[in-house]
Order: C-alpha cells, then sequence, then structure tokens
C-alpha cells in the first residue's frame, strides 16, 4: 500500500465529512461531521509519519494533539448544543440565527 | 493480506462515514460514528501506529461517541425522524465537495513525496511517552491547559443554571 | 449733551422686552403693566423732549454721537428735529395706547408685549438715527415683530398676510439698502453719516440723482404704501389685531414719507423736481382711487385701510408740491393721519370685539344703543373726513394751498385732490349711516356700551386731534424751521 | 365792545361743551343752558349792532393761527354793518327757535342732545357771520353742514332721515369743493384771505379779471349748495325729515342763507366781473321760478315750504347777482322772520295732528287759532302784501332789476311772486279752512302749548314790522345802513308796487277760488295738464337724474375699481409672489434632485448596496461554512490551474 492510498482515503472521508457539515441540520450531526473531519486529517497525520519521516514519528504526536483537540471541541460543542437546547427548543442549526446583524 | 485488510477498512470507514452524515436518525449515525472510528483505529495498526489505534478507540470511541449519543439523547428523545435532517443546500455542497474532492486528488496527482526508503522504527508507547516529555513537552502542557479549560468551559456552559 | 434723552426712548422698551421675557409666563396681569410702564416711560420722555426742543432753530437737537465701527464710517448718531419731534411723540403715545389696548389679548401675551416693545423700539430707532446704518438696522429690526404681530395674533388669512407685507417690505428695502452702498462710495471720504451725506448735495451730478432716488423712492413708497404699491395694507391691517393695526397705519405709514424727507428729498432735490410730476400723479391716483376703493368696502377695516391710501396720497401730493406749506402740510397730515386712523382702528377694534364682526351691512342703528361710541366714532369719522376744527382738516388744507401754488403740480392735480375729499366725506357718511344710523338692527341688543378702558385709549387721540384741529400753532412752531431750511438746502 | 364780538359765537360753543360733557343726562339743565347761552349771544349781539349803528366803519380782528415764515393764515373777525343785522338776526331766530323746541321737542329720548346740536350750529352759524376771512368763514361753513347733518339725521332711526342727512353733506360738499379750490385761487392770486384786503385789491384792479371771475364763480359754487340753488337744491326738501324747529332755523332761516351771505360778501368780486353777475343773477332767477313751480303741486306741507325756502334764496342770489346788495340782505332777513315763522307755525300743526301730509288736514283754523292767524300773517308777508315786511324787502328786489334794466329777470321775479302767492294760499286754505278732510286727526288737534305759540307770535309781529326799517321813504333805513360802497336809496317805484301787490293778490284770489270757494276744480286742472303736473310733482325728476348720472355710475365705479384693485393690482403682487414661489419651487427640485441627490444618491447606493449585501449575512452557519469552503475552492484552483 502506497501513501497515495492514504492520502486518497483521508482524502474522501474528508469530503464526506465537509458535506455532512454542510447539509446536516442537526448541531449533533455537525459535529459528528466535523469528528469525521479530524479522523481524516490524522489519517493523513499518520500516513505522513509511516512514510514520509519514520524515524522522528512527529505525525503521531501531532496526531495526539488533534485527537485531544477534538475531544475539548466535541465536549465544548455539546455543551453549547445542549445550552441552545434548553433556551430554544431545539438544535436545528438553520433556526440558530440570531447573532445575525 | 495489507492490502486486503486496507481495503475492507476503507470501504467500512467510508461507508460508515456516508451513513453518518445521510441517514435521518441521529441516534443510527452515532452508532456508524463508533464503527467508522474502529475502522480507523484498524488503518492506524496497518500503518503500525499502535498507541495512536488505542488513544482511538479509547478516546473517540469511548469518549466522544458515547458523549455524543448522551448529547442525542438528551435532545432529541429519539424523535427526530419527524425532522428534516438536510438543510437547503445538499446540491450546492455535492459540487463544493465533489470540486474539492476532484482538485485534492488533482493535487496528490501532481504532487511528488519524498518516501523513505527506510520502513523505519516502530516507536512504542515508551519512546512517544519520552519524546512527548522531552522535546514536545511545551505543546503537551499547552493542550493539556487546553483541554482542561475545554472541560471547565463545557461544564459552565452545559450547567443548567 | 448732558441727557441722552433719544437713547433712552429707544432702548428703554427694549429693556422692558427683556423684563418681560424674564416674567413668568401665567403672570399675565404683571406682563401687561410692565409692558404699559415700560411703554410709558418713553411717552413722558417724549413730552419732555416737546417741551424743550427749541422750535426757532432749524438744527438737529438732542444730538448723540459716538464712534461704532469707524473704519467704515459708521456712528452711533442720533438726533432729532421738527420733523422727527412730532413723529417720535406719535410714536410714543401710539405704542402706549395701542399696549393699553391689547391688555384683553389672550393667547401668548408673554410674546405678544415682547414683540410689541422691540416693535416700539424700532420705530423709536428709526426716527431718531442720522447714521444710515443705524437707520437700516433700525428699519429692518422694526420688521420681524411686525411679521410676528401679524402672523402669529392676526385673523384668518394671517399667514398670508404677514408674508405679503414682510417680503413687499423687505422688497423695498433691499433697494434702499443698494441705493445706501452707492452713496457710501460715492462720496470722498466714504460715510454713512445722513447730514454729510445731504451736505454733499449739491456734487451730486443730475444723473446719479435721477438714477439713485427712485432706489429710495420705492423703498418709501412700499411703505407709504403709495398707489399702486399698496395693496398689501388692506391685508395687512384685516388680518392684524386691533393694536397692531394701530400701529401700522399709525407709524409704519409716516415711515416711508419720513424717510422721503428725511433722505429722498434732500439728497436728491434736482430728482425730486425732476420727478415731481409722476409722484403728483401718484398722488392724485392714490387719493381718488383709494377714496373710490373704499366706497365699495363692505368689511369696515378695510374700509379704514383703504381710507389710509387715500389719506396718505394727500401726504405724497403736498411732498410734490416741493414748497414749505406742501411739506408742512405732509408732516401735519402724517400727525394728524396717525391720531385719526389710529383712533379708528381702535374704534374698529372695539366694535369687532362685541360684535366679532366687521361687516358694515351686517350693523345698523347702533347710534340707538352705543351712543357714546357713536359719539366718539362720529368725531375722528369726521376728523378724517376733513372738518374744519380736526387735526385732518388744518393738513388737507394746507396741502391743497402748497400744491397749488407750487410750479411743480399742475393745478389740474389740486381739483382732483379736492374732489377726494368729497368721495371722502362720500364713503366716511354711507360708513357712519350703515352702522350707527337708520332702525336698529335688534341682533345687536347684547352689545355693550364702551368701558373705560377703552375710553382711556381714545382720549389722547381725541384731544390731539382736536388741539391740532383749532390751534394748530404748536405742532407749526415745531415744525416750521426745520422745514424751511430743508427747502433751503434743497436749493429752492 | 367790538374786540369782544368772538363772545358771540363762545357761548354757545360754551354751552355745547358743557351740554356734551357735562349735562348730557339732565333734559332741564341742558335746554336752559342752552337757551341762556343764545340768549347772552343776542344780548351781546344787539350791543354790537348798537354800536356799528353809531359807527359803522368796518373793523377787523385776527389772531395768528398758521403762522410760517412762508406761510400764513390767521384767524380773522370782521364786523360790518351787515354782520352786526346778521348776528342779531340769526341769534333772535336761533333763540326762539329754542324756546319753542322746548314744547316741541319735549319728551324726546335724546333731548339733551337736541340742544347741544343747536348750541354747537348756534355756535357756527354766528362763527361763519363774524368770519372775517374767506377761510375762517369756510371752516365755520363746514361745521354748519356738519350740524345740519346731525340735526337732519336727528332721528336717525327712520332710514329716510338718515339718508337725508347723508344726502345734505354730500351736496353741499360737492358746492364746497368748488368753494375750496375758490378760495385757493384766491390765495394765490391775492395772497391773503381776509376779506378786507382782497376787496383792497379788487378795488384797486390788482387782481386779473379772469382770475377774479374763476375764483368768484367758484366760491360761489359754496353758496349754491349751502343755498340750495340749482343744481344743488335737491337736498333742502329731504332735509325736512329732520325735526320741524331744525327745519325753521337752519334750513329756512339761517344755515341756507349762509349762501346769500357768502354771495354777499363776494359783492365786489359780483360787480366787477360782469360775467360772474350774469351766472349768479341767472342761477338765482331759475332756482326762484323753478322751485315755485315745484311747490304749486307739492303736498307735504314741509315740502312746500322747503321749495318756498330754495325760491325765495333764489330771490336773493337774483337780487345780488343784479347788484341789489342791500335788496338781497334785505330779503334776507325779512324772509328768515316769516319763513322761520311759516315752519313753526307748520311744526306747530304737525305737533297736533301727527301727519305733513296737507290732504289729511282742513278745518285747523277753529282749533289752533293763534297757529293759524300767525301762519296766515306770514303768508301775507311771504306773498309781498302792504304794508307787511315781505312787500318791501321783494319790492326793493324789484326795484334793482328795474333799475338795472333786467327785464326778463323782473318778468321771471314776478312770475315766481304770482305763484309764491298762490302756493303759500293753497296751503293756508287747505290747512286752516274748509272742512276736516280726517275726521280723527282734527278731532285730536288742539292749539301748542304757550312756549310754543309765544315764539310764533313775536316772530309773526317781527314779520309784519321788520320790514318797515327798508321802506323807501326813510331817509335812514336799512338801505343807509347795509350798503356796498355807497348808500343805496331805492326811489319809490309805484308802478313797482301796484304790479306786484296786484300780482300777489291775483295769484291769492286763485288759490281762493280752487281752494276755498272750490270754483275751479284742482283735480281737473291737474288732469288737464297732466303732463305738467307730473313733471312738476316729481320735482323735474332731478333726484332720479342725479341718481343714474352720478351716484349709480360711481357705485358701480367703485365696485369696478376694488375688482381692478383685487384682480389687477393685487393680482400682480401675487403673480410676482407666486412666480418667485415657482422659480424656488424649480430652484427646490434641482436642490432635491441634483445637488441633494448627488449627496443623497451616494448614500442611497451604500444603503442598497449594503441592503443586498446584508442578505448575504443569513445567520445560517453552514452558509457560511459553504462560503469558505468555495473560497478554498477557489484559492485551490488558482494556486494549482
Amino acid at each position: 500500500m502506497t501513501l497515495y492510498h492514504y492520502l486518497i482515503l483521508s482524502a474522501i472521508l474528508f469530503v464526506i465529512g465537509m458535506y455532512g457539515l454542510l447539509t446536516r441540520r442537526n448541531a449533533v450531526g455537525v459535529l459528528m461531521s466535523i469528528e469525521l473531519m479530524f479522523n481524516a486529517a490524522n489519517i493523513n497525520f499518520v500516513a505522513f509519519s509511516k512514510f514520509i519521516t519514520p524515524n522522528e514519528f512527529i505525525g503521531q504526536i501531532f496526531s495526539i494533539f488533534v485527537i485531544t483537540i477534538a475531544a475539548a471541541e466535541a465536549a465544548v460543542g455539546l455543551a453549547i448544543v445542549l445550552l441552545i437546547y434548553r433556551n430554544y427548543k431545539g438544535i436545528e442549526v438553520d433556526n440558530i440565527n440570531f447573532m445575525k446583524w | 493480506m495489507f492490502d486486503l485488510a486496507f481495503y475492507i477498512l476503507a470501504v467500512l470507514i467510508l461507508g460508515s462515514a456516508l451513513m453518518v452524515v445521510t441517514l435521518r436518525n441521529i441516534f443510527h449515525c452515532a452508532l456508524f460514528l463508533v464503527l467508522c472510528m474502529f475502522s480507523i483505529a484498524g488503518i492506524y495498526i496497518l500503518l503500525e501506529a499502535e498507541f495512536i489505534a488505542a488513544v482511538q478507540v479509547l478516546i473517540y470511541v469511548g469518549a466522544v461517541t458515547i458523549l455524543m449519543i448522551f448529547a442525542v439523547m438528551l435532545t432529541h428523545q429519539l424523535t427526530g425522524k419527524t425532522i428534516r435532517q438536510v438543510n437547503d443546500q445538499p446540491i450546492a455542497a455535492l459540487f463544493i465537495i465533489s470540486s474539492l474532492l476532484v482538485l485534492t486528488l488533482l493535487a496528490l496527482s501532481k504532487t511528488t513525496w519524498e518516501v523513505a526508503s527506510s520502513s523505519g522504527v516502530s516507536p512504542s508507547a515508551t519512546e512517544l511517552g519520552r519524546a512527548l516529555m522531552t522535546v514536545y513537552v511545551l505543546p503537551f502542557e499547552v493542550v493539556s491547559v487546553v483541554l482542561l479549560v475545554a472541560l471547565v468551559g463545557a461544564i459552565v456552559i452545559s450547567r443548567g443554571d | 449733551m448732558d441727557f441722552p434723552i433719544l437713547t433712552y426712548m429707544t432702548f428703554i422698551p427694549l429693556l422692558g422686552m427683556i423684563v418681560v421675557m424674564f416674567t413668568r409666563k401665567e403672570s399675565v396681569q404683571l406682563i401687561r403693566w410692565e409692558s404699559a410702564f415700560f411703554s410709558f416711560i418713553p411717552l413722558v420722555l417724549s413730552i419732555v423732549m416737546l417741551a424743550k426742543y427749541n422750535g426757532s432753530v432749524p438744527d438737529f437737537q438732542f444730538i448723540e454721537q459716538h464712534e461704532w465701527i469707524p473704519s467704515i464710517g459708521i456712528s452711533y448718531f442720533m438726533g432729532a428735529d421738527g420733523i422727527s419731534v412730532p413723529m417720535l411723540f406719535l410714536t410714543a403715545l401710539l405704542s402706549f395706547v395701542s399696549i393699553v389696548a391689547s391688555f384683553n389679548i389672550q393667547e401668548r401675551v408673554k410674546e405678544y408685549f415682547a414683540f410689541f416693545l422691540l416693535l416700539e423700539t424700532g420705530m423709536m430707532g428709526v426716527f431718531c438715527a442720522l447714521d444710515f446704518f443705524l437707520f437700516y438696522v433700525f428699519w429692518e429690526v422694526m420688521l420681524v415683530p411686525m411679521y410676528f404681530l401679524i402672523g402669529v395674533w392676526g385673523g384668518p388669512r394671517k399667514e398670508y398676510a404677514a408674508i405679503k407685507f414682510f417680503l413687499y417690505t423687505l422688497f423695498g428695502s433691499v433697494f434702499m439698502l443698494v441705493g445706501i452702498l452707492v452713496l457710501y462710495f460715492a462720496v470722498e471720504p466714504h460715510t454713512l453719516n445722513m447730514l454729510t451725506l445731504i451736505e454733499y448735495n449739491s456734487t451730486y451730478t443730475h444723473a446719479f440723482q435721477i438714477v439713485l432716488f427712485p432706489l429710495f423712492f420705492i423703498a418709501f413708497a412700499i411703505k407709504v404704501p403709495m398707489w399702486p404699491f399698496h395693496t398689501w395694507l388692506p391685508d395687512a391691517h384685516v388680518e392684524a389685531p386691533t393694536a397692531v393695526s394701530v400701529i401700522l397705519a399709525g407709524i409704519l405709514l409716516k415711515m416711508g414719507l419720513y424717510g422721503l424727507l428725511r433722505i429722498g428729498y434732500p439728497m436728491f432735490p434736482e430728482a425730486a423736481v425732476y420727478y415731481a410730476i409722476p409722484i403728483g400723479v401718484i398722488a392724485v391716483i392714490g387719493i381718488v382711487y383709494g377714496a373710490l376703493v373704499s366706497m365699495a368696502q363692505k368689511d369696515l377695516k378695510k374700509l379704514v385701510a383703504y381710507s389710509s391710501v387715500s389719506h396718505m396720497g394727500f401726504c405724497v401730493l403736498g411732498l410734490a408740491a416741493l414748497s414749505v406749506t406742501g411739506f408742512a402740510g405732509c408732516v401735519f397730515q402724517m400727525f394728524s393721519h396717525g391720531c385719526l386712523t389710529g383712533a379708528m382702528f381702535l374704534l374698529v377694534g372695539i366694535l369687532y370685539d362685541r360684535a366679532h364682526t366687521r361687516e358694515i351691512a351686517a350693523f345698523g342703528g347702533l347710534g340707538v344703543k352705543l351712543p357714546l361710541y357713536t359719539g366718539i366714532f362720529t368725531l375722528f369719522a369726521m376728523g378724517s373726513l376733513g372738518l374744519p376744527g380736526l387735526s385732518g382738516f388744518v393738513s388737507e388744507f394746507m396741502i391743497f394751498i402748497g400744491a397749488f401754488g407750487s410750479s411743480f403740480v399742475p393745478t389740474w392735480m389740486v381739483v382732483l385732490a379736492v374732489l377726494g375729499v368729497v368721495l371722502t366725506a362720500g364713503y366716511i357718511l354711507r360708513m357712519v349711516q350703515r352702522i350707527f344710523l337708520g332702525p336698529f338692527n335688534t341682533k345687536w341688543e347684547g352689545l355693550t356700551e364702551i368701558n373705560g378702558r377703552e375710553i382711556f385709549t381714545l382720549v389722547p387721540l381725541g384731544i390731539l386731534t382736536i388741539l391740532v384741529g383749532v390751534y394748530p400753532k404748536p405742532l407749526v412752531d415745531i415744525i416750521s424751521a426745520t422745514l424751511e431750511n430743508l427747502i433751503r438746502v434743497m436749493g429752492m | 365792545m367790538l374786540p369782544y364780538s368772538w363772545l358771540i359765537p363762545a357761548l354757545p360753543l360754551l354751552s355745547f361743551v358743557l351740554i356734551v360733557f357735562f349735562l348730557i343726562r339732565s333734559n332741564k339743565a341742558s335746554s336752559y343752558t342752552s337757551i341762556a347761552a343764545i340768549l347772552g349771544s343776542l344780548a351781546l349781539s344787539v350791543a354790537v349792532l348798537a354800536e356799528v349803528l353809531g359807527n359803522p366803519q368796518p373793523q377787523e380782528f385776527a389772531i395768528n393761527w398758521i403762522f410760517m415764515e412762508s406761510f400764513k393764515l390767521p384767524m380773522v373777525m370782521y364786523i360790518d354793518p351787515l354782520t352786526a343785522v346778521m348776528v342779531v338776526m340769526v341769534s333772535l331766530v336761533a333763540s326762539l327757535i329754542q324756546i319753542y323746541s322746548l314744547g316741541y321737542m319735549h319728551g324726546d329720548p335724546r333731548f339733551a342732545r337736541y340742544y347741544a346740536y343747536m348750541s354747537l350750529f348756534a355756535f357756527s352759524m354766528l362763527g361763519l357771520v363774524v368770519a372775517g376771512s374767506f377761510f375762517t368763514m369756510f371752516i365755520f361753513w363746514e361745521l354748519v353742514g356738519l350740524t345740519s347733518y346731525l340735526l337732519i339725521g336727528f332721528w336717525f332711526e327712520k332710514k329716510i332721515a338718515s339718508d337725508a342727512g347723508k344726502k345734505a353733506f354730500i351736496t353741499t360738499k360737492i358746492g364746497d369743493f368748488g368753494f375750496l379750490i375758490g378760495l385757493l385761487v384766491m390765495f394765490f392770486a391775492a395772497g391773503t384771505l381776509n376779506m378786507a384786503e382782497i376787496f383792497d385789491k379788487v378795488h384797486h384792479h390788482e387782481i386779473a379779471l379772469g382770475t377774479i371771475t374763476a375764483a368768484g364763480l367758484l366760491m360761489f359754487c359754496g353758496a349754491i349748495g349751502k343755498s340750495a340753488q340749482f343744481p344743488l337744491h335737491v337736498w333742502l326738501p329731504d332735509a325736512m325729515e329732520g325735526p320741524t324747529p331744525v327745519s325753521a332755523l337752519i334750513h329756512a332761516a339761517t344755515m341756507v342763507a349762509a349762501g346769500v351771505y357768502l354771495t354777499a360778501r363776494l359783492m365786489p368780486l359780483v360787480i366787477t366781473s360782469h360775467t360772474m353777475a350774469m351766472v349768479v343773477a341767472i342761477i338765482g332767477a331759475f332756482t326762484a321760478l323753478m322751485a315755485a313751480s315745484i311747490g304749486l303741486v307739492q303736498n307735504d306741507i314741509k315740502r312746500v315750504l322747503a321749495y318756498s325756502t330754495i325760491s325765495q334764496l333764489g330771490y336773493m342770489i337774483l337780487a345780488l347777482g343784479m347788484g341789489g346788495y342791500t335788496a338781497g340782505t334785505f330779503h334776507l332777513m325779512t324772509h328768515a322772520c316769516f319763513k322761520a315763522l311759516l315752519f313753526l307755525g307748520a311744526g306747530s300743526v304737525i305737533h297736533a295732528v301727527h301727519t305733513n301730509d296737507i290732504q289729511e288736514m282742513g278745518g285747523l283754523g277753529r282749533k289752533m287759532k293763534t297757529t293759524a292767524a300767525t301762519f296766515f300773517i306770514a303768508s301775507f308777508s311771504i306773498a309781498g302784501i302792504f304794508p307787511l315786511s315781505g312787500f318791501w324787502s321783494k319790492d326793493e328786489i324789484f326795484a334793482v332789476a328795474w333799475e338795472g334794466g333786467h327785464y326778463i329777470l323782473l318778468v321771471v321775479a314776478v312770475l315766481a311772486a304770482f305763484m309764491t302767492a298762490f302756493y303759500m294760499f293753497r296751503l293756508c286754505f287747505m290747512v286752516f279752512t274748509g272742512k276736516p278732510r280726517d275726521q280723527e286727526k282734527y278731532d285730536h288737534a288742539r292749539e301748542s302749548p304757550k312756549n310754543m305759540t309765544i315764539p310764533l307770535v313775536i316772530l309773526a309781529f317781527l314779520s309784519i314790522t321788520v320790514g318797515w326799517v327798508g321802506i323807501p321813504w326813510l331817509k335812514h333805513g336799512y338801505g343807509s345802513f347795509v350798503f356796498f360802497e355807497h348808500p343805496h336809496h331805492v326811489a319809490p317805484n309805484y308802478i313797482l308796487m301796484v304790479i306786484s301787490t296786484i300780482v300777489a293778490l291775483s295769484g291769492i284770489y286763485l288759490a281762493y277760488l280752487m281752494y276755498y270757494k272750490g270754483s275751479i276744480s284742482p283735480v281737473k286742472m291737474a288732469e288737464r295738464f297732466k303732463r305738467i303736473y307730473r313733471v312738476l310733482f316729481n320735482k323735474y325728476y332731478f333726484d332720479e337724474l342725479y341718481m343714474a348720472t352720478i351716484i349709480e355710475p360711481t357705485y358701480r365705479l367703485t365696485e369696478k375699481l376694488y375688482k381692478f384693485d383685487l384682480g389687477v393690482i393685487d393680482w400682480l403682487v401675487n403673480f410676482f409672489g407666486d412666480f418667485t414661489v415657482f422659480l424656488s419651487w424649480i430652484q427646490e427640485r434641482f436642490d432635491t434632485y441634483v445637488v441633494d441627490g448627488a449627496v443623497n444618491g451616494l448614500g442611497y447606493t451604500i444603503r442598497a448596496f449594503g441592503g443586498g449585501l446584508r442578505r448575504i449575512q443569513t445567520g445560517q452557519l453552514q452558509n457560511y461554512a459553504f462560503v469558505i469552503f468555495l473560497g478554498l475552492v477557489v484559492f485551490i484552483l488558482l494556486r494549482f490551474l
């Protein structure tokens, strides 16, 4: 398996996540899609680590950071979703436009 | 053998990812997300990054996804079926993602990667831990603070007064 | 000059205005008495001035002169001579009378009296000022309160009337301003001192005078108002409140004539001769036309207003005569008309306050119900008709003598002017008959007789009318030396 | 005494002021004040007359009134025999009439005011008589006009009365129009208006003849108006709407005689200018004849007397026009007595029957003996029956015409005298003799009270005797006292005396036949001369003529001029106003759309742009994300392609 396979896989995964991000009405669904995109990035990191800098494993270190940030992001994001739900009885992203103007 | 495993995993990843973004029931989406994460962990193993694979399973499958499922349950009471799950720009989104995919693939095809000749070492968790505590100690500490802040923030935000 | 009497007379009303403005709006009674007080002081001062004025010399007296804007030759220069002294007295008297007559104003009392006092300052200033700049300032200052007094406290078409009055007068003033500026730059050294400018009159070329005189003449003719610039007058009079009509007819109309006597004629004697015939024609048309149009009026106030046009025509005829007698007749007529028409407007106002209509045809036989009012009205009506023994006759006769003997006015003009007297008798008698005589219109059963305050406003005017009519010598003594001198200055 | 002659008019003036300011509420006090004042004037007048009789030299007294370097106008008093006679005559008649009014005006709600007016009139009239310059005279001339106006319209509730007052004022004012211009002409011809000085200048031919004629005729216009001469006679009959004593005093005896008095004062001019003399005489003669002819057919007792007055005034003017200064003024004096008497008698009758129409009277002589007797005396006097005063004065006029060779005028005068005799006795017979035509009115009639009849008796006495001062046989009679230039002694002309007596008697006899015996039916006469009758009855249609040719057109002219004023002059003013408004409107548009438009346009553009752009900001998170990714796509495209 070459690097290209992984990169193509991650690219496809990324755009699938992007599709979710762009189309999902449910805020939780949007968060999930974001997770998919994080993972796509992680696959890239790990693949580059394996094929390009096999001795420094910097990619793996980075992916740990990314996973951490993703966890934090998920936590804050979901907290916000809960808050919005409590206040607006709904978490449809296209209804949450009160910050407009 | 590895090739076959890769393709199976790839199909699983992409298939479950598609389910995540298209299914109407958000709870099912979460379940497919779990599947997707597992498969990605498998990819990491293929890439000889066992530690990352473990972290992937622990954090994503164990923590994040569960968190999401809780969130789904807290917000939706599983009645999300009645609500339209897709907004009014799927076609535009499709256009964007397809063009982005095409462009990415084009870029990939034009790029020549300096692939290392040696297969390298597969670092153990020990080496990773050492690297984090020596060379990458500063980013590591910053990220932990970020995580802490994020968690405190999440609690503050979601705290019902 | 030990005591600057003219300055006091001019600016005490302004002080009164300030005091009124600092009085609480609700203390209506206080405001009224304050205004009466502050217009009474100039009246007292003007009587003092009359007593102190030395009529045997033609010079200006009570002179005050201070540097003001020396760089362009403007000074604060005031003085009074035989023409302005009677006018100042008349102004002070009519202002006081009008303010007392305005006691029945009910709305916006404070603003009303404030404007009135400002108006008095303006009028006084015009008659005192001997510096063109000062003169022009006062001339314009007068307009503003007048505009508001008509426009705020007037009748149904007050806005129209006020704007018409304002624009018309302003239109004239602009001509005067141009004239003043031309004069200023024509003499060397540049000056705005009227007396100096008059002294230079022999240096002005014929063409210069011919061109410049009409500029001033139009400004003053509008103010007089001479035919055909008279149409603002009926509108303004009909719409203005009573006291404002009194001031308008009593003082403001005289300013045009005063201006001609003070500025137009002495500065441009050659032009005065050159234009004598046209001015005479205007005067005669004014007399006859005004009288005839008066006859057609159905509104009492309008009738009196048009009669002013006719009466002012006599003044203009006196001016056109360019003789001492004509000028004296003109000044007499100014004074007499001030008293008579002032009183007429007061009387019309008194009737209007009670009956709420001024339509002549609506009345009839009021003599039965209001004998005292009828008597007073008849007295003043006879005065404007030119009955001997009242002031109108003296002035008209002097004007006729002046005009008849003048080589500048053809005889036929005088004949027409005398015909105007007959027409005047016609419309006055018709008016008196239709209002007071004939069968009593029982609709007016509820009318009340003229009250004490109203009589108080009329008495001084009546006394003056009779006094000047019976014994004109005091007034003649005041004006004659000045007018003789004026004729000399004009080189006649 | 003479320098104090001004007190004669001043006393009534004082009374007027007192009544107006203090006594207006008290009827008694005001009437007594007024009567006391006029009696005082009478006493002074008599004193003046006595002094002038002793020394007939004219005297002049002047005070400065208007006094300037280049123009002087004094107030002048001039006392000569004519003045002296006139003041006595005026104050005497005025006193009698004021006393008479006590009864006649009794119970009138404006009694006090009546006496105030009467005092004012006495003041003005006496002032007019003593005036020594034409200017001074003009002042009082106008004042008597005013009092005449006030008194004619005294009962102003009657529209007809107030109309009459106005008519009188304006008609005389038209005459005064001429008078005033005459004054101006005279002032500039002679440099003064003092009578004495003017006469002096005229006498010494210092004034051109044309100027004299012009000035004289113009001033005579005043007399025409005041003395109700043709063509300005129309006001006098209407003036009878005033109270009867007023008619007697003002419109018969005194004020209307002011015109005659003025003409007498103009005598030097009349003598000098032949044209003027002719005009004056012809107007007088014509008026005398015309008014007498109208008087023939009128039925209102006061109007008959009014036309009689006009006619008699015409006589006086005629006499003056022929140069008969003495004759004219003499007739003026006698006429004042008997005409006042006639009016007061008429007033007494009206007081009794409350009507003016002689067709409702009749037989009153039986009930009102004093009135009837005095009325008959006056009628005989006016008809010119020997030896009553009218005879002497009228005779003198005839004599003047005869001597001057004015035979046509003489014939006219005689004809008028015949008519006078006829209509006067027509009146007498219809009112006092025969059967009552209105029984009810007759029954209520009774003789007037003493304060009315006593003046009648006094006046009757005067009507008989006053003329005797001018009897031709008298060496030092009226003619040697009141004269012009040299004493006027008319030799007794017996032919004329006989003619005039015959004419008068025949007039009376005709009236007797027609209205007493009834042997000639007045109705048939009227039928027979129907056209003439109608013209006479309608007073030659003068009123209608003036209405149609002067008054109506004037009113129409006034309306037209007012329309012109509003429609042309004011329209022009408003047009300029509106035009300016229009210009400024255009400017405003320009300002709004061009100048302001540029500024606002920028704002509008930005705002519209922003409004459009605002739509991009949907608030939809995913839209933003879409744009972000679109940007990414574009970026990559740019980077790699």
